[in-house]
């Protein structure tokens, strides 16, 4: 009652004031330029493993001589899957790699929001929420990673496993909703499927990808609509003379 | 000169011509009215054939010079040295609307620095006096009519190089290594 | 009948020599001030100036100064303190000691001070230009 | 460089003429105003009360028009008469003061350094 | 694994094949007509239509073209109509086919304007009245000319104006980065003509925004020319922030002195003050590029002159005195033939033609130079063993170039930019003896010793191969190599490798391989005059009085001339002369006279009187002339044209403005240095100037300038940083 009270004044009060024209602030999810942080700077060591030096030289090695510059995303692509995310030092390390300036490097860092530059969970669970998936409830997924493990869109959880975010249309809109938790891609989801592959991840497996009612792919759960019957052979409705 | 400013100007002259000394009256403003109009050339002794010679055209065959009557002071027309140049295009734009016009600047005279307020003087009437042609020729001339010293400085400009978006993206060459 | 032949002009004319002490005194101040009047002393200032008053004299000339005879021939008018300014001035009839208008604080009554236009210390408009070229100082 | 006398290219063009055709008809327009100004020149140091006699103010009309005896012209020669027969209207009516007058003898005004050395130190150029 | 050919990659083969890249314009060189705006013209294959536009007087609105950068075509409002195309194409990226009508004012392309216009002004903040490039803004004269009258954006509640934090690129470019409009010409100069690939975009959509990304400042001997190059006020002046409008100013043509390249420049004046310093184009020497030094040493200019002259009195003290005492102090002593004279590298050729005339008629022929040149041989008889004989501007026809003891990078940045232009875009290689440094391109670094021009010369050196297959190769010599105690030795030799590579590799006559990079702006007119080159003479000789003509650089000191000697100092800045002179006469510097320089290839070019010379300073000619008249040697020169005439009689060419002279005696040169006895040094080939803080501070104007010495801090700055990096190279 109170509270309604309050709330009634508040709106009174509210629509009585003439607002102050002030440019809102943006906040972008990610920030353009680069600010040393405990875990992004220039003392953390970065350089391809053994294993993955000699893929980068078979990824460089794809291109023509002189056009090198060209490796530059899969050898960002590279450095992410090693360390997780893109640390600046794996940034300079690719530039020193591919003896490019450091800012031609940065650039591309920047411009493909697949780069993370920034710390990030185990599992990135990308959740889509385009309009597909949103008409099949994807709210109710979102719910339950939230609560499942306490974060916010954007957040990832305590134990350093689940970084949450917002997607928009991955183009797996006929098994909506789905999630994409690093390269995988779970479909036909439901709360309570999601609830397991948490699970299942937080227990260390890694749940099948794919659809999760049963599909095989994208096609219809009661058997097939359309092309029910046998093709006709060749020459259907064709002149006998053919 | 035109031939309609010519004529004016004869009709004003005559005109003039007409206001003699006045005689021993003290009183002068009266006595302009009273002027004798006997004068070396009246309007009325202007015969049909000396009006018809005066729209005619003489040849004069000596150097143009307009220094005499020109009202410049006679400091501003020996000392002065008078350049010609283009105007280059201004660096911080890429618009050349204002370039590239022909245009005398005389030498720079001192200037000097108010000591109360700041302001600039200078002693130049020349100074802040600007004039384009269309051409050099125009421009040369001027100065000779005016008795001006000058010299010419010709515009350094040259014809671009061919340049493509393609070379951006050229298979062997260094153009290549660029931000694109 | 006296005003009639100009007698009063000539009483007046002994009265300002007596006013100013006689024929030298007279000669004296004509030389100091080129002027002779005669009338009530109506106050002395702190600086010793005297203020008379004469309304024999038409308005403008009946309030007058002496200033005092240390300052000779180097007179001028920001001799006169700032109490007495009014009245000289008409700005009001009352004497400085009966004037109800005058300020009672302390704060709002400004000393005296000379006027130093002349002098080294006179008063000189600033440039508010900078000096734009710095000079070279040779080292020592 | 433009080092020589500046001589001005424009020679024997076709012009129109202003008041005279032909030399002579420039010269008796001269001849007029000479006359008309020294006629005048009784009148001038009354008229504005300048202390100079009526044959200094001849000797300074001579000089003016002496000034300009290199001039042929013929137009040029028009306008210069044009202008003095001006100046002589606005002399003979009053319209000048004494100080305008008075100018034409240059006495208050300082002469400009003309050597090198002196234009060196006061710094003009 | 390798699907392109192998020989692609070579540099070699990049020399060769230069026939298949330039096929396409190779193939049909005629020209073909094409119709702007209904107006006929002929234009070559490949010509834009920007190009093509400005060839009959129509200017397309452009942003991110700019004539001197790659094409980019970000900024989408040169959008033109092309009959019978559907869409407006951008005419600064778009080459023009034969018989294309293109319309420049027609409705489409109006509103195509309008509305990149729109978008662009979007995102752009409403602070002309306190932006610096006002009144001087390409957006805001298109959105004059061609933007909507209304604005239709109203959105203050939900996005808002975009706003991006400025950088701090360093103590010479102000930015406020929330009026960038993308054009990307900056990151297009650093990295194509600076060479210094440390702008760039991050981010993306309306979130991308321009800078170095880490905290790095963007430290170039070209950084200014991004001020100039930005269309709106992103980037502008720190040292010229908030003194003036453009229009408040009185411009005047000069030309820059503080490097020996003459570069044309635009000085900018307000009451009797230098506010900035402009280029001016100039296609043969600086194109529209003014290095750092020229462009903001200006405030050098304001201090530490002498305003006064000065006499030594009898205490040993300097005193201000009056030109009169200061002229006549001076005169008593110059009753002697026993004088030798010295010229700094800011004299004007007045001054030292004025200089040179009163020491002859006073009995001495001892005038010198600053800087030494190797007398041997030819000496500097022949001025083609002193020029950069192949102009400035051909460098970048070159396709090789042998650059021994120079570092054309901070001795003169745009010749250096000339040279990284040809290494872009004419496949220009680079050989390289000296030390290593950074010339921003790579380069082929042969080494350090002198030894490696004697096995040029004759052959034995691999490098001489390519010396001799290419087809326009030059040498460029730095003047300071030459002024080693060995000096003639090298120019002999290096004269013999230029003869060696002429008829080698079968070069034109009108292509000089021999080049002298000089450094001093008053170098190449004393040696026209006939300075003999370096003071060496003058420590043997000393002379009862000595006569310096702004020489700052220290090369004579009081203890070389002897206490007895009377010194005068005729300058403009209290530096290293005026420390150790007896007399001090004030002198202009380059913006206040109008004087004669000539420079590195010959080209005589005059500085124009921006401003007066302050104090009793005069100009320099004028007070050689007032002593001699003091003197009783009177100089038969009052005016300028006067003396001009004395130096045409001369040398000739010194009063030709603008035209460069052409030395043509190289061969002969070369015969007359066969003869040098002198041998090489071990000593290894060096540069003055290495680093980037070596660059700033050269002579007495930059020396005494704020905004050089902030520059030196700022580099030593940067190298603290993290991310600072050394060369590319």
């Amino acid at each position: 009652m109170l509270s309604n009270l309050s709330r009634l004044a508040s709106n009174v009060v509210r629509s009585n004031l003439r607002t102050l024209t002030t440019t809102q602030k943006l906040n972008h999810d990610a920030l353009f330029v680069h600010r040393d942080t405990k875990d992004d700077n220039l003392d953390v060591k970065f350089e391809f493993t053994a294993e993955n030096k000699k893929r980068a030289e078979a990824i460089v090695s794809i291109y023509p001589v002189g056009h090198e510059r060209a490796a530059l995303l899969p050898l960002l692509d590279l450095a992410q899957r090693q360390h997780g995310w893109l640390p600046i030092s794996a940034m300079h390390h690719v530039a020193d790699f591919l003896n490019l300036p450091k800012m031609r490097v940065y650039e591309v860092a920047t411009f493909y929001t697949m780069y993370i530059r920034k710390p990030i969970g185990k599992y990135h669970l990308q959740l889509c929420t385009t309009t597909p998936c949103w008409l099949r409830n994807s709210d109710a997924i979102l719910e339950v990673i939230k609560k499942k493990c306490n974060i916010e869109v954007g957040e990832t959880s305590e134990d350093g496993l689940f970084t949450l975010s917002e997607v928009e249309c991955l183009g797996a809109c006929v098994n909506a909703p789905m999630i994409q938790i690093n390269d995988d891609y779970y479909e036909d989801l439901e709360a309570k499927d999601m609830e397991q592959i948490l699970d299942d991840l937080k227990a260390g497996k890694k749940p099948a990808p794919g659809p999760r009612n049963g599909r095989f792919a994208s096609e219809p759960i009661n058997g097939l609509t359309s092309l029910t019957t046998q093709p006709n052979k060749p020459g259907y409705k064709c002149r006998p003379d053919l | 000169m035109s031939s309609m400013i010519g004529s004016k100007l004869c009709r004003a002259s005559v005109q003039l011509m007409r206001c003699q000394p006045l005689s021993k009256s003290a009183c002068c403003l009266s006595s302009i009215k009273s002027v004798d109009v006997a004068g070396p050339l009246d309007l009325k002794e202007i015969t049909g054939k000396e009006r018809k010679e005066l729209q005619e055209y003489i040849t004069v065959d000596q150097p143009m010079d307009i220094s005499l009557v020109s009202g410049v002071p006679e400091e501003h027309i020996k000392t002065r040295l008078v350049r010609i140049a283009t105007t280059p295009k201004n660096p911080m734009q890429s618009g050349t609307h204002n370039a590239n016009n022909w245009f005398i600047q005389f030498d720079t005279r001192e200037r000097w620095e108010n000591p109360l307020m700041g302001w600039s003087s200078t002693g130049d009437p020349l100074s802040n006096m600007s004039v384009t042609f269309s051409n050099k020729e125009d421009a040369i001339q001027h100065c000779e009519k005016n008795g001006w010293k000058y010299f010419v400085e010709e515009p350094k400009w040259k014809t671009p190089k061919v340049k493509s978006y393609a070379f951006n993206f050229s298979w062997n060459k260094r153009t290549r290594t660029s931000t694109k | 009948m006296a005003k009639l032949i100009g007698l009063d002009k000539l009483a007046n004319y002994f009265r300002v020599i007596k006013h100013n002490g006689g024929i030298l005194g007279s000669i004296k101040t004509l030389l100091r001030t080129d002027d002779l009047k005669f009338g009530t002393l109506v106050g002395v200032d702190k600086l010793g100036n005297k203020y008379f008053e004469n309304n024999l004299y038409f308005y403008g000339r009946n309030r007058w100064v002496v200033y005092h005879e240390k300052f000779g021939l180097n007179y001028d008018g920001s001799l006169v303190p700032s109490e007495w300014y009014g009245w000289l001035h008409y700005k009001t009839d009352y004497l400085p000691h009966e004037d109800p208008g005058r300020p009672k604080h302390k704060w709002m009554i400004q000393d005296w001070s000379e006027n130093l236009s002349g002098s080294d210390k006179q008063y000189v408009p600033y440039g508010t230009t900078r000096t734009k070229v710095e000079g070279w100082t040779p080292p020592k | 460089m433009a080092s020589q006398v500046v001589k001005s290219s424009i020679v024997g063009t076709k012009v129109r003429p202003l008041l005279s055709t032909t030399k002579g008809d420039a010269r008796v327009r001269v001849l007029g105003l000479y006359k008309a100004w020294i006629r005048q020149a009784t009148l001038i140091p009354h008229d504005y009360d300048i202390p100079k006699n009526e044959e200094q103010v001849k000797e300074r009309i001579r000089s003016e028009f002496l000034k300009h005896k290199h001039v042929t012209d013929i137009r040029v020669i028009d306008m210069l008469v044009i202008k003095g027969q001006m100046e002589l209207r606005e002399v003979a009516a009053l319209f000048k003061h004494k100080g305008q007058i008075m100018s034409y003898w240059k006495e208050s005004i300082e002469p400009k350094p003309t050597d090198f050395i002196s234009k060196f130190v006061s710094g003009s150029s | 694994m390798l699907r392109g050919p192998l020989t692609k990659a070579l540099p070699c083969a990049r020399i060769l094949s230069p026939v298949k890249t330039l096929s396409t314009s190779a193939i049909n060189n005629e020209k073909f007509e094409v119709f702007i705006d209904d107006k006929k013209v002929m234009v070559d294959p490949g010509t834009t239509v920007l190009q093509a536009a400005a060839m009959v007087g129509v200017e397309i609105p452009r942003f991110c073209y700019h004539e001197r950068l790659s094409v980019a075509g970000n900024c989408r409002m040169c959008l033109v109509e092309v009959e019978k195309s559907a869409k407006p194409v951008a005419a600064c990226a778009m080459p023009v086919m034969k018989g294309w009508r293109v319309k420049t004012n027609s409705e489409m392309t109006r509103r195509a304007r309008e509305g990149v216009m729109e978008f662009l002004l979007v995102n752009h903040p409403l602070d002309c009245p306190i932006c610096d490039q006002g009144g001087e803004c390409d957006l805001q004269d298109q959105s004059m000319a061609f933007g909507s009258d209304r604005s239709r954006f109203t959105d203050i509640d939900h996005s808002g104006k975009r706003a991006v934090e400025d950088k701090d690129i360093g103590p010479l470019v102000k930015t406020i980065m929330t009026r960038c409009i993308h054009c990307t010409r900056c990151i297009r100069f650093a990295s194509e003509v600076a060479g210094v690939d440390d702008l760039g975009t991050t981010g993306r959509g309306s979130d991308m925004q321009v800078g170095t990304y880490v905290e790095k400042l963007f430290l170039s001997e070209l950084s200014g020319n991004v001020i100039d190059l930005c269309p709106v006020g992103a980037l502008t002046s720190k040292p010229y922030s908030f003194t003036a409008r453009p229009w408040e100013t009185r411009k005047t043509e000069s030309v820059d002195v503080l490097d020996a390249v003459g570069s044309n420049i635009i000085v900018s004046t307000r009451t009797g003050e230098v506010l900035r310093i402009l280029p001016r184009l100039n296609e043969d020497i600086n194109e529209e590029w003014l290095a750092d030094k020229g462009r903001f040493a200006y405030d050098g200019l304001k201090r530490q002159r002498l305003l006064t002259p000065f006499v030594r009195n009898c205490q040993g003290q300097l005193i201000a005195t009056e030109w009169e005492d200061a002229l006549i102090a001076v005169a008593q002593k110059l009753q002697t033939s026993e004088i030798a004279g010295v010229v700094g590298s800011l004299a004007d050729a007045e001054s030292m033609v004025a200089l040179k005339d009163l020491l002859n008629r006073l009995g001495s022929e001892d005038l010198y130079t600053e800087y030494p040149f190797p007398l041997e041989g030819s000496g500097t008889d022949l001025r083609s063993s002193y020029l950069l004989n192949n102009k400035i501007a051909r460098v970048e026809d070159a396709d090789l170039v042998l650059l021994i003891g120079t570092n054309p990078r901070f001795e003169a940045p745009l010749f250096n930019a000339r040279l990284r232009k040809g290494y872009l875009t004419n496949e220009l290689d680079v050989g390289y003896i000296g030390p290593k440094v950074d010339l921003r391109y790579d380069y082929e670094h042969l080494g350090e010793s002198t030894d490696l021009i004697k096995q040029l010369a004759s052959g034995s050196h691999a490098f001489s191969k390519k010396l001799a297959c290419a087809k326009k190769p030059l040498i460029v010599v730095g003047a300071d190599l030459l002024s080693r105690p060995d000096g003639a030795a090298i120019l002999a030799l290096v004269q013999q490798l230029a003869a060696k590579v002429t008829t080698d590799a079968n070069v034109s006559s009108e292509w000089k391989v021999l080049n002298v990079l000089q450094k001093a702006a008053s170098q190449v007119a004393a040696l026209d005059l006939g300075y003999k080159p370096g003071t060496a003479s003058i420590r043997d000789k000393k002379p009862k009085v000595l006569f310096l003509l702004g020489s700052d650089e220290g090369t004579i000191s009081r203890g070389d001339v002897g206490q007895d000697c009377f010194i005068i100092y005729q300058g403009h800045h209290g530096d290293h002369g005026a420390s150790i002179a007896d007399a001090i006469l004030p002198g202009a510097a380059y913006t206040e006279k109008q004087g004669t320089y000539v420079n590195t290839e010959g080209r005589a070019q005059q500085t124009l009187t921006a401003v007066s010379p302050p104090g009793l300073a005069r100009e320099d000619w004028k007070i050689i002339r007032a002593l001699s008249e003091i003197i009783g040697e009177k100089l038969p020169y009052d005016t300028l044209l006067e003396i001009r005439d004395r130096l045409g009689q001369v040398a000739p060419h010194l009063i030709r403005y603008g035209e460069l002279e052409e030395a043509n005696y190289a061969e002969q040169a070369t015969e007359l240095a066969k003869g040098v006895s002198s041998n090489l040094s071990s000593e290894p080939v060096d540069v003055k100037q290495k680093n980037l803080e070596d660059y700033y501070m050269t002579d007495p104007v930059s020396r005494a300038s704020g905004t050089m010495a902030k520059c030196i801090q700022a580099v030593h700055k940067q190298k603290q940083s993290k991310y600072y990096e050394e060369a590319v190279n």
